[in-house]
């Protein structure tokens, strides 16, 4: 059985790269944003959920309302700081947000100190669970049930949806899609905040496995970066593969040969990539 | 008969379940000026490919000069002397006019590679360029950057730039697409101009230009040769007009 | 009456610069990390010198003490090395102090022996450091002096076999390597010996594999830090209902322990400061830290190292003035004995490291808060490197 | 104005940058180590420049070569030979092999893959730097003992001028060359290459060969700034090959300007400079001044800092409008 215990411990830390990744799809991938603020949205949401529980508020409202206060927030840094970007070219893109994640790391210093910012879990999450064969921690199987349920989700929406298609024609071609009266400025912010809201929502649930610190933004970045790349940039559904093949691959390593540990992850990266060089669902229109 | 510059034999390429070329039989001759026809969909695009080499035939061979060059990469057959342009614009943007041609020159020289002692030898690529602009009457936007360039004018550099590399053989791919009439008549001088001694192939969609330069017409139709023949062979060709030329008059 | 003014303010002058002219300002280097995933070291740093200024002035004999902090960033120790030389060749700094890692300590090594610069190292804990230049004392810990005693209490008190999983980097195989020297000495047996890669987020498969061991207890060796927090959260949820005690020496250090929650319960760690020391001077710096710094304030080993490099500091400049050559004051400090808040310490008069003790103690939950709680003491415990290693 | 003058300034200008060099070497004092360390990162962005700004590799893994030319210099100087400027060939060979070999495995893909490419390969190497605690001293770092006198004549001192002039004298001959590069055939169709593989494909321009060699060369140089800072401060540190510095690097070139002739050289210096005044004032927080000098700079001009630098030059000089290219 300890098979099945490694392959669910994969599962669920795979389901966690997905979770806090998947915005950054959302941004990076559809929008073609160079969005390296993304664990900054992250991180902000991590605290102000962990402000609201400090103050009595439930677990799940906070994420609720973290998800909800950052999605607004990355709105108004849609409108503020990045629709100058867009035809800025990546390299400024990639400046412009290393800048503002410096700025939100610089002011959760001065606001919160450098330590640990404790965002504690429900006792529903906090337990154990009786699988059969074993007890499980029961926060590892809420996330994996949240990862799949985001992962429908995001299925029916930007897949099945009109504002998924809007969406898609808007990326592609925003002349065009303006012609045939898609207002793209609006379909963009309403998005970017939808990203943000992602990350956000991300940082408050996987807050447990990756703890909230003020340098949080730039230290997990290069994983989340790593799922989109892996997944193949603009597919969410790459991403979710990437996610849990990595959480397996590294996992499953892990336990097996702990002496290669070190090697793994990345290991697993450059495996990957040089084996499906456009990701392991590439987009279409390829950039 | 002499050899000719370039023989397709049994030229096959399959997507899946998609047959896009079906034993594809071709031969250029020297000088030629063939035009390739044939509606939407019918492999003019796949077949260019198969013969610059970014696409990978399943099966046939194709020859230049009586060699076989399937096993070369796209680059290699470009310095082997099969040369293409774009239907799109794939121009370098940011350089100048002339630095586009140049930088072909370099390349066809072989002095690409260097990074010291290049003064001399990118001067003369450089005079090589403006004198092939000057040509095709370009001569006074050598110093623009592409980007900055009438549309008609960057389908001159275009050819400019083919020809820069002196190639044997020359695959016009829609020459002229897009290029508004007033600017149509300096494409067409160009074409007229090409040297005698090159094999082209034009893809080409407006069959007023068509019939015009080519003295031998091939149509291809759902991934065949469907008729091969003089311009008017195929004008009076009940099967093509059949497939092609009925409906776009329709 | 003018002249009366004029005659005043000219005593005023006078005297001023009589008094400017013994009273001078004794600057203080402090190297630390103060930005980035090791900021906190900085930030403890700070608030422990700031107390300690509070309680013992900013002037020593009319001397001033000022403190100019310059933020290394982390393990960079090209960036420790021109910020020591900024310090000292322009700054024209007396002591240097602070130094979290043992690269960037190593680094500054030459240049502190050739500018004679009396430098306290407050954290850094490889042994060889102290090595490196005549001119470094040390007020923190050395890992195997931290390590050594926890490996022993295990062996005594009924822990047979043990699995080790230290973080996969220098520190972590010194650790590694005095717990499996001690523990093995002692009688015990070590299963298997797992490093784990520092950027690891996700404990779960290495501690599936201590599961299946099925040893007595676990020891571990963390980075510090968030790490931390999923160290010993795994661990309460995998290991301890199946029996598996987890040992430790920094990981349920003060600054984390609440962070890492109910977790913590019943985990036994050796270390050499614990924030529950019941000494006036811990009362003391416990308090004003709170006072200053806002009530979830802790002492950490980083407060007690920078504390007391403040106090030879001080020493120094009480004895020497402000101009005290690099030899006199290693000089004084070599040997010097005093109270610490963590207890007596004293500096070893021939290798310049600290000799102080070492507590066993155990997480457990007071007054709604989550304490190491002390419950043997070894003392006054020397660098055991340094007696295998002799000179 | 005429064709003379207008030479003469532009050549005034080039001459300003080094002036300024030489400047900061008889008036900075305790500054030599700081200005020191703003030469290495010019020449680490400049060798960026070539790989990313010339030939649009992009790559969040550039420290890799950094920390190899460092770990080489320093293990040369520890096991072979205390001589500065073997070290430093032997660390720019190691770093160009390295730059070769892995280059010819991943060039063969752009984009964000190429990124995540080099990001892992760096990766990989940084974390076999901490394991191989033999050769690197892992997370202890390397002490590298006493450099012999440069030139067996000039020797190396505690106030750090030697150290100074050297790296000057390095960046000087390696900006020399990549000026060069830059404008030779070979540097014009790696320019090429980055606006459009496709068409360089089609006028027979083997790609990958020449951006495997491009990598190499600009492998060479970010590996001579590794050597650089590896003997002015005696020490090398896993930090050499982190993520941040391959990071960092790169937010030096942009905020001076890719393919400018002075890009690296105004963004690393500023962001050096800044960082270290900044963090002199505030050692929390300096992050925060450096965040918003960089989100100005991409607000306010089009190109990095050097588009401040063409703007002042036309007022200046009155010159036309150049184009984009120096």
């Amino acid at each position: 059985m300890i098979d099945a215990t490694i392959l669910l411990d994969g599962l669920a830390y795979g389901m966690v790269l997905f979770i806090i990744s998947v915005g950054l799809t959302v941004t990076m991938g559809l929008m073609r944003v160079v969005n390296l603020a993304h664990g900054a949205f992250a991180m902000i949401g991590g605290y102000v959920a962990a402000m609201l529980v400090g103050a009595g508020v439930s677990f799940f409202a906070a994420a609720g309302l973290a998800t909800l206060l950052v999605g607004m927030i990355g709105a108004v840094a849609e409108l503020a700081v990045y629709r100058p970007l867009y035809r800025k070219g990546e390299l400024a893109q990639a400046l412009m947000t290393f800048g503002l994640t410096f700025v939100v790391i610089a002011s959760l210093t001065s606001g919160f100190g450098t330590g640990i910012k404790t965002l504690p879990l429900p006792a529903a999450l906090g337990g154990v669970v009786d699988i059969g064969f074993r007890t499980y921690p029961a926060y590892r199987l809420f996330l994996v049930a949240v990862g799949l349920g985001l992962a429908l989700l995001l299925w029916l929406l930007i897949d099945r949806s009109a504002y998924g298609a809007r969406l898609r024609a808007a990326v592609d071609n925003p002349r065009m899609a303006r012609a045939v009266g898609i207002d793209v400025n609006l379909l963009f912010t309403v998005t970017f905040a939808g990203g943000c809201a992602l990350a956000a929502f991300g940082g408050v649930i996987g807050a447990a496995l990756l703890p909230l610190e003020p340098f949080y933004a730039l230290r997990y970045l290069v994983l989340f970066l790593v799922v989109v790349g892996v997944g193949g940039i603009g597919n969410f559904k790459g991403s979710f593969l990437a996610a849990i093949l990595l959480g397996v691959i590294d996992t499953g390593g892990k336990y097996l040969m702990p002496q290669a540990a070190a090697y793994l992850f990345y290991g697993a990266v450059l495996a990957l990539l040089l084996l499906r060089p456009n990701g392991l669902m590439p987009a279409k229109s390829a950039t | 008969m002499t050899q000719p510059a370039l023989a397709v034999h049994g030229l096959s390429k399959r997507f899946g379940s998609l047959v896009v070329a079906q034993a594809i039989e071709l031969d250029l001759a020297r000088g030629a000026r063939t035009g390739l026809i044939g509606p939407n969909g019918a492999g003019k695009t796949t077949l260019v490919n198969l013969l610059t080499g970014t696409l990978r035939a399943d099966a046939g061979t194709i020859m230049l000069d009586g060699r076989p060059i399937d096993a070369l990469t796209p680059e290699a057959r470009v310095r082997r002397g099969i040369v293409r342009t774009h239907q799109i614009n794939t121009l370098l943007d940011e350089t100048t006019v002339c630095d586009n041609v140049a930088i072909a020159v370099a390349e066809r020289d072989g002095i690409a590679w260097r990074l010291l002692r290049f003064a001399r030898r990118w001067r003369a690529c450089i005079d090589e360029a403006r004198s092939r602009l000057a040509e095709l009457g370009i001569a006074h936007a050598v110093e623009r950057r592409v980007s900055e360039l009438p549309y008609g004018e960057q389908r001159l550099l275009e050819i400019a730039i083919a020809l820069a590399l002196r190639p044997r053989v020359l695959l016009l791919d829609e020459p002229a697409a897009g290029v508004p009439s007033l600017e149509a008549h300096a494409i067409h001088a160009a074409l007229d101009r090409l040297p005698g001694d090159i094999s082209v192939l034009m893809i080409e969609h407006d069959m007023d230009l068509v019939f015009r330069f080519a003295r031998e017409i091939v149509v291809l139709a759902q991934g065949r040769v469907l008729a091969r023949g003089s311009p008017a062979e195929i004008a009076a060709d009940r099967q093509v007009r059949a497939v092609y030329l009925g409906r776009s008059a329709s | 009456m003018k002249q009366a003014w004029a005659a005043l303010c000219a005593a005023g002058l006078i005297f001023g610069l009589v008094g400017a002219a013994s009273a001078e300002t004794v600057k203080v280097g402090v190297i630390a990390t103060f930005s980035g995933p090791f900021a906190r070291w900085g930030e403890q740093f700070q608030q422990a010198i700031k107390v300690y200024q509070k309680q013992h002035g900013t002037t020593v004999d009319g001397n001033t003490i000022e403190v100019i902090y310059r933020d290394d960033g982390g393990p960079d120790p090209a960036r420790a090395k021109q910020l020591a030389e900024e310090l000292i060749l322009r700054e024209k700094v007396q002591f240097l102090g602070g130094f979290v890692f043992t690269p960037n300590a190593l680094a500054v090594a030459d240049i502190v022996t050739e500018a004679k610069m009396p430098t306290v190292i407050f954290n850094a804990a490889t042994a060889v450091v102290t090595r490196k230049s005549p001119y470094f004392v040390r007020t923190s810990q050395t890992i195997p002096q931290v390590t050594v005693p926890i490996a022993q209490w295990a062996a005594r008190n009924g822990i047979k076999r043990v699995v080790t999983a230290v973080s996969d980097y220098a520190p972590g195989f010194d650790a590694e390597a005095y717990f499996v020297k001690t523990f093995q000495a002692a009688g015990g047996e070590v299963l298997e010996s797992i490093r784990i890669p520092l950027a690891t987020t996700d404990f779960s498969p290495f501690y599936e594999r201590v599961l299946q061991e099925k040893p007595d207890a676990l020891f571990i060796f963390g980075p510090g830090g968030p790490p931390t927090v999923g160290m010993i959260n795994t661990w309460a949820s995998r290991l301890k209902p199946a029996g598996i005690r987890l040992l430790c020496t920094a990981e349920t250090q003060e600054i984390d322990l609440p962070k890492i929650g109910p977790a913590a319960l019943g985990v036994v760690s050796s270390f050499h400061y614990t924030e529950t020391v019941d000494n006036p001077l811990n009362k003391a710096l416990w308090a004003d830290l709170t006072a200053m710094f806002g009530k979830n304030t802790v002492p950490d080993l980083a407060s007690a190292g920078a504390y007391d490099g403040m106090e030879l500091i001080y020493r120094a400049v009480a004895k020497f003035g402000p101009r005290a050559t690099g030899d006199q004051a290693i000089g004084l400090w070599r040997g010097m004995a005093f109270d610490s808040p963590r207890g007596p310490i004293e500096i070893d008069e021939k290798t310049r490291d600290i000799i102080e003790n070492v507590y066993l103690r155990k997480v457990e939950e007071r007054e709604g808060k989550l304490v190491n709680i002390n419950f043997q003491t070894i003392p006054m415990v020397r660098d055991p490197w340094k007696d295998e290693h002799p000179e | 104005m005429t064709a003379l003058s207008e030479s003469g300034l532009r050549r005034l200008w080039h001459g300003l940058p080094w002036a300024l060099a030489l400047l900061v070497y008889f008036t900075g004092g305790g500054y030599l180590g700081l200005g020191t360390h703003a030469l290495v990162m010019i020449l680490f962005a400049l060798s960026l420049d070539l790989a990313l700004g010339q030939a649009g590799i992009i790559t969040m893994g550039h420290a890799a070569f950094f920390g190899i030319g460092a770990y080489a210099a320093g293990i040369f100087a520890s096991h072979l030979s205390a001589d500065p400027l073997l070290g430093l060939a032997a660390a720019t060979l190691a770093a160009s092999l390295f730059g070769l070999l892995s280059g010819a495995f991943i060039l063969h893909t752009a984009g964000v893959t190429l990124m995540m490419l080099t990001l892992a390969v760096s990766a990989l190497l940084a974390e076999f730097a901490n394991q191989a605690h033999g050769l690197t001293g892992g997370d202890d770092g390397l002490q590298l003992g006493r450099m012999a006198p440069l030139l067996g004549l000039f020797g190396f001192d505690l106030w750090g001028k030697t150290a100074y002039l050297y790296a000057l004298a390095v960046l000087f001959l390696w900006s020399l060359a990549a000026w060069r590069i830059m404008r030779s055939p070979f540097g014009r169709s790696l320019d090429g290459i980055r606006q459009n593989p496709r068409r360089m494909r089609a006028i027979g321009t083997p790609v990958w060969r020449r951006l495997v060699v491009a990598y190499g060369l600009s492998a060479a140089m970010a590996g001579s700034a590794g050597a650089l800072e590896a003997q002015t401060t005696r020490s090398v540190g896993l930090g050499a090959l982190s993520v941040l510095t391959s990071g960092t690097v790169l937010v030096m070139l942009v905020l001076g300007g890719t393919r400018r002739s002075y890009g690296a050289f105004l963004g690393a210096t500023v962001y050096v400079v800044v960082q270290d005044f900044a963090a002199e004032i505030d050692p929390f927080r300096w992050m925060f001044v450096i965040g918003l000098l960089l989100m100005a700079v991409v607000l306010i001009f089009e190109n990095g800092l050097t588009g401040l630098g063409d703007a002042a030059r036309r007022a200046l000089a009155g010159l036309p409008r150049r184009s984009g290219r120096p």
